[in-house]
């Protein structure tokens, strides 16, 4: 692979656009000839660009054994994303990647009973692997999602939540809300102390992705549980440009984000300094 | 190894540009710089340029490739990659081991071509220096400035330039400047490398102790309280960044032109404030952050990722550029340890 | 083949006050006074809003004159801001005079509203005087040239 | 000088005037001091006060004037003059500073030195109209016109703007040539004048040293630094940029700055950017009477005042040659 192949992007156009909650839309994308504009594993990125007005990481939330098309779940937080946000179908888009070393679904996850801990977008990653891991059932232990955002119209994929995952065998969800809310009638309370009250079994693995200050606190209180740091995943999200370990913004230590990550389990970011 | 007498090294110069362009130091009112070789340019006796010589390989702005932006639809342009075959004469043996640190990042996997396609048509000739300053600082990194590499290297005395060829593409130049080069004894360098020898043992910071600076280390050293007093300073600018041979960090940026977007990438430097802001904000928000970050990168990172080859060629730019005179040698003095 | 030589036609960027150049330049319009094509009016609530910045982008994106009008010295809507550009504007001119910028390709000029005939007059003469001067080369940015 | 200084900056620390020094600090050679803040009289130790402390620090006020506590500043003439300018833009709570002011003669410019073919480097003394500059091979004694920076050449004043107390001896303001070079550009024709920039500022890096380092230049965010700005630019792409940057930068800086001419000094490439602020100020003085910022807290600026007669910029066209 070289770079004249990974910096100069592919095209490829929104097909559908789905609004999930009021800051955050779905965006399916296909090749210019349909199809997927290209391959990739859980947990990995691509830089999508419009020309002039900027590029940016975001991770692909469609799962890889999806054929037909991939999905990016984008909120809206700056200038890139407020003009992604006014896209409709038919809009032609630059992507390159797959960048990023994704989620161990193959070694370290194979025949694991496996956790998701999502907050708000946080989400968007993990619905990868999630469909993924639905998808090879066998290969995969049970499987328990705990997902909480600031209210029930900020839950992301609410329906693929309830209509598919809800229903499935081997998969329990738990869903959460900040604060109290009308025709919710599910469980109130932060993430960090949700995961507490469920008290999960120690021999299971945990893979986090949310704001920063809810990994810090979920990872706290796994810890109290008895889970150990070599048990838990995250995935990181820093300034990138190249995607190829090259521009030189998203180290943390002698580690690119881009390169070496996203995804790092909990015991390497000890060895890493912290800045991120 | 070939010889030619300097009065005559104007027809050297002819017959090296006669198949290609030739760039060399030429003095200008503030300094050296490189600058392509025209007839009647002179070749400066400048220790050092001012900018390294990386531009030729890295330059400072290059356009990537343009897009077309029509209603929904998008076309993407490449760019005419740059085919002149050029030679760079001059170079310095710390700006010759900038290269290999560059090639490190840039022909690693995914192989960066704008870059190789540079490199691959560019030839460099170095030239031993005669006269090293207080402020160099190469041998601490391994650097013999006495054995300048290059494709050619040469050692120039009091009245001949002295040249021999390291690579293929070396021998291939020589012959092509045949006519003017006359033949030399092996050995008739060794007088100036001993000269230059026994002045690079006089300089003062030839014995860094750079042993702190280990991958293990990497915590401690990133959370030493030096930083704060290091950094109290520093204006943020990017002298030390841009003039450093070996900083290799870019942007990316789009520029509308009013007909079509124009996809360039340019130096970026870990000393400015913005060099990491983002939507969801900075991880480093003041100096001390960002100038930690550019000596722990050259000092630490970049050595952990390439088998402990330092990110630094000594080459003393940053020591006579930066406006407040701070620098790595001060950075490697106050946190080495034994330094102190 | 012999090439024939296009008649070069400047591009030229008026800032024009809203409160009474602007004004000027629709009355010149409806007295069917003419004034260039290549005359591309921007409008500004004064002429104390044109940032030098302005002037600047304007001969990027490709302008060969910058003109700015504003109201008459004492008839500013808001009372002082057409002073304010007078000194910005006389230190911006000579400034670029000192880069070895054409002085023919800046210029100021009060235009009340009820000047249409002022108004394409001067555009007449600016235009004219930078058609003199021929394409602007010194301040260009060669990547918005179209090729 | 400097045992002076230290001895003074260590009583008043003693006795709780202020709890930070603003200085220099020693470096690797005997020419490449720091800018520093001490906090003790141990540290103190590594002090330095010689013909090589350049930088200007009143800058670095800003910043400090924010902390606890009263800050002393060392300043000689020049920096006196950014500090009240801080001061008037209320960048600078001067309440919080302790200005000793140092009278000052002059400092050399290494780079003018080493260009003389004088190396190694250990010292300087200045003796009346010479500096000695003590080498590992013996004193040289060098003209000090030779090798003085640019800004000392042509020095505007001597005297201190604003102080709390003086070491050293006040001087007065001169009345000195460094209008020459703009006269001479402005003399040049339209073509040289082109020219001349052109060569200068196509050197520029774009490392925004002279932005950094000025003390006019203190935005909390600067216009070129701001992405939504649409001229944000870590490198300039065409030589049009290049231009931009340093007008639109001289611009805004007209009427505040004061001279002090650290751009030029930290400006790696060597571009006399100087010319471009006195430009400026010659045209102001000119045009709408003379103006030394600096000199005083209180007054208007020129660019924030304006005159019902004032000149119209056609007047450019009775300037100056073509």
């Amino acid at each position: 692979m070289n770079v004249q192949e990974t910096l100069i992007p592919k095209l490829g156009v929104v097909t559908d656009v789905r609004i999930d909650t009021p800051d955050v839309k779905t965006f399916r994308v296909n090749a210019l000839d349909g199809g997927k504009v290209f391959d990739h594993m859980p947990g990995q990125c691509a830089m999508l660009s419009i020309p002039g007005v900027g590029e940016a990481m975001f991770s692909i939330t469609s799962s890889p054994t999806n054929t037909e098309f991939m999905e990016f779940s984008i909120k809206k937080c700056g200038c890139l994303t407020n003009w992604l946000h006014q896209m409709e179908v038919g809009q032609q888009i630059t992507i390159r990647g797959p960048y990023g070393n994704g989620f161990p679904v193959d070694t370290e996850f194979k025949g694991k009973d496996l956790v998701f801990v999502a907050g708000g977008i946080g989400l968007a990653p993990l619905r990868s692997v999630i469909n993924y891991v639905r998808d090879n059932r066998a290969d995969y232990g049970t499987v328990d999602i705990v997902y909480g955002s600031r209210s029930m119209d900020d839950l992301v994929d609410y329906k693929e939540i309830i209509d598919e995952w809800c229903k499935e065998e081997g998969i329990n969800v738990y869903l959460t809300i900040d604060r109290e809310q009308e025709g919710w009638d599910g469980h109130v309370g932060f993430v960090p102390n949700y995961v507490k009250e469920l008290g999960f079994d120690t021999n299971k693995t945990v893979i986090i992705c949310g704001p920063p200050i809810m990994i810090k606190f979920t990872l706290a209180g796994l810890i109290e549980l008895g889970f150990d740091k070599t048990q838990v995943y995250t995935t990181m999200e820093l300034k990138m440009k190249c995607g190829v370990g090259k521009c030189g913004r998203c180290n943390i230590g002698a580690k690119y984000v881009c390169k070496d990550g996203p995804v790092f389990r909990c015991d390497q970011l000890d060895e890493m300094p912290n800045e991120y | 190894m070939k010889q030619i007498k300097l009065d005559s090294i104007q027809s050297l110069f002819k017959a090296l540009s006669a198949t290609r362009t030739l760039y060399l130091p030429v003095d200008t009112p503030a300094g050296a710089d490189f600058k392509k070789y025209e007839d009647g340019v002179l070749w400066s006796g400048a220790l050092n340029t001012n900018r390294s010589a990386k531009d030729f390989f890295f330059p400072q702005t290059e356009n990537m490739m343009d897009f077309k932006v029509e209603g929904k639809t998008i076309e993407i342009i490449e760019p005419i990659r740059p085919d002149e075959d050029f030679v760079v004469f001059g170079v310095r043996a710390c700006d010759a081991r900038s290269f290999e640190l560059l090639d490190k990042v840039f022909l690693c996997d995914p192989v960066d071509t704008y870059y190789k396609n540079r490199r691959e048509h560019g030839v460099i000739v170095t030239v031993c220096c005669n006269k090293p300053a207080e402020t160099c600082f190469c041998t601490n990194f391994g650097i013999d400035p006495t054995a300048p590499g290059g494709d050619v290297a040469c050692w120039q005395d009091a009245d001949t330039l002295y040249l021999q060829a390291n690579t293929e593409a070396g021998e291939a130049l020589l012959q092509s400047a045949a006519d003017v080069l006359a033949e030399a004894d092996d050995s008739a360098a060794d007088g100036v490398k001993e000269t230059v020898k026994a002045i690079m043992a006089k300089l003062p910071i030839q014995n860094l102790d750079l042993s702190a600076f280990t991958e293990d280390n990497l915590l401690n050293l990133f959370g030493s309280e030096q930083w704060k007093k290091l950094s109290e300073a520093c204006l943020g600018c990017g002298t030390c960044t841009f003039v450093c041979p070996t900083c290799q960090c870019y942007d990316i940026k789009d520029f509308d032109t009013g007909h079509g977007i124009q996809r360039f990438r340019c130096w970026d430097s870990c000393m400015y404030s913005e060099f990491t802001r983002c939507a969801h904000g900075n991880p480093r928000l003041s100096q001390v952050e960002r100038f930690r970050q550019r000596f722990m990168h050259k000092l630490v990172y970049f050595p952990a990722n390439n088998n402990g080859d330092f990110s630094c060629v000594g080459c003393g730019r940053c020591l006579a550029k930066c406006p407040i005179s701070m620098n790595i040698v001060k950075v490697i003095k106050a946190l080495g340890g034994a330094n102190e | 083949m012999q090439v024939e030589k296009k008649e070069f036609k400047p591009t030229i960027v008026a800032f024009c006050c809203n409160w009474c150049s602007y004004a000027g330049a629709d009355l010149s319009g409806t007295n069917r006074l003419n004034y260039p094509a290549n005359v591309k009016i921007i409008r500004v609530p004064c002429s104390c809003r044109v940032n030098p910045m302005f002037v600047l982008r304007a001969f990027q994106r490709g302008a060969d004159g910058v003109i700015i009008c504003g109201c008459h010295p004492g008839d500013c809507h808001y009372t002082t801001g057409n002073y304010y550009a007078r000194r910005r504007m006389t230190l911006l001119f000579s400034m670029l005079d000192f880069l070895g910028i054409e002085r023919d390709r800046t210029r100021l000029e009060w235009v009340s509203a009820a000047e249409g005939a002022k108004f394409a007059k001067t555009m007449n003469e600016f235009v004219e005087a930078v058609t003199k001067l021929g394409e602007n080369k010194r301040l260009e940015d060669l990547r918005c040239k179209k090729q | 000088m400097q045992e002076a200084m230290m001895r003074r900056a260590k009583e008043l620390l003693a006795d709780g005037t202020v709890n930070r020094v603003l200085g220099w600090q020693k470096g690797e050679f005997a020419y490449d001091h720091t800018p520093a803040v001490f906090d003790s009289a141990d540290q103190l130790e590594q002090f330095v006060y010689d013909d090589f402390t350049a930088a200007n620090l009143s800058k670095y006020l800003v910043k400090e004037t924010k902390q606890e506590g009263k800050i002393l500043a060392f300043l000689k003439p020049c920096d006196t003059y950014s500090l009240n300018q801080l001061t008037k833009e209320h960048r600078v709570n001067r309440d919080k500073v302790y200005v000793v002011g140092i009278g000052c003669e002059g400092k050399a410019d290494v780079e003018k030195i080493k260009a003389l073919g004088i190396d190694g480097i250990l010292g300087i003394k200045a003796e009346g109209d010479n500096f000695v500059v003590e080498t590992l091979y013996g004193n040289q004694t060098v003209a000090k016109t030779d090798v003085l920076a640019e800004r000392c050449v042509v020095c505007k004043s001597r005297k201190l703007m604003t102080y709390d107390e003086i070491l050293g001896e006040d001087g007065e303001v001169i009345n000195s040539n460094r209008f020459d070079m703009v006269e001479k550009l402005e003399n040049m024709t339209a073509d040289e004048r082109f020219a001349f920039w052109q060569n200068e500022l196509s050197r520029c890096i774009r490392c925004n040293a002279c932005r950094n380092v000025c003390p006019a230049c203190t935005c909390e965010k600067c216009v070129f630094d701001n992405v939504n700005s649409g001229i944000a630019n870590t490198a300039a792409a065409d030589s049009f940029e290049e231009k931009m940057f340093h007008v639109i930068r001289a611009f805004h800086v007209a009427g505040r700055c004061t001279d002090c001419g650290e751009c030029s000094r930290v400006c790696p490439q060597g571009i006399p950017l100087h010319l471009l602020n006195r430009k400026f100020i010659k045209d102001i003085n000119e045009l709408y009477g003379e103006y030394q910022a600096g000199e005083d807290t209180d007054s208007k600026g020129p660019l924030t005042n304006f005159t019902y007669d004032d000149c119209e910029p056609s007047i450019v066209h009775e300037r100056g040659v073509e």
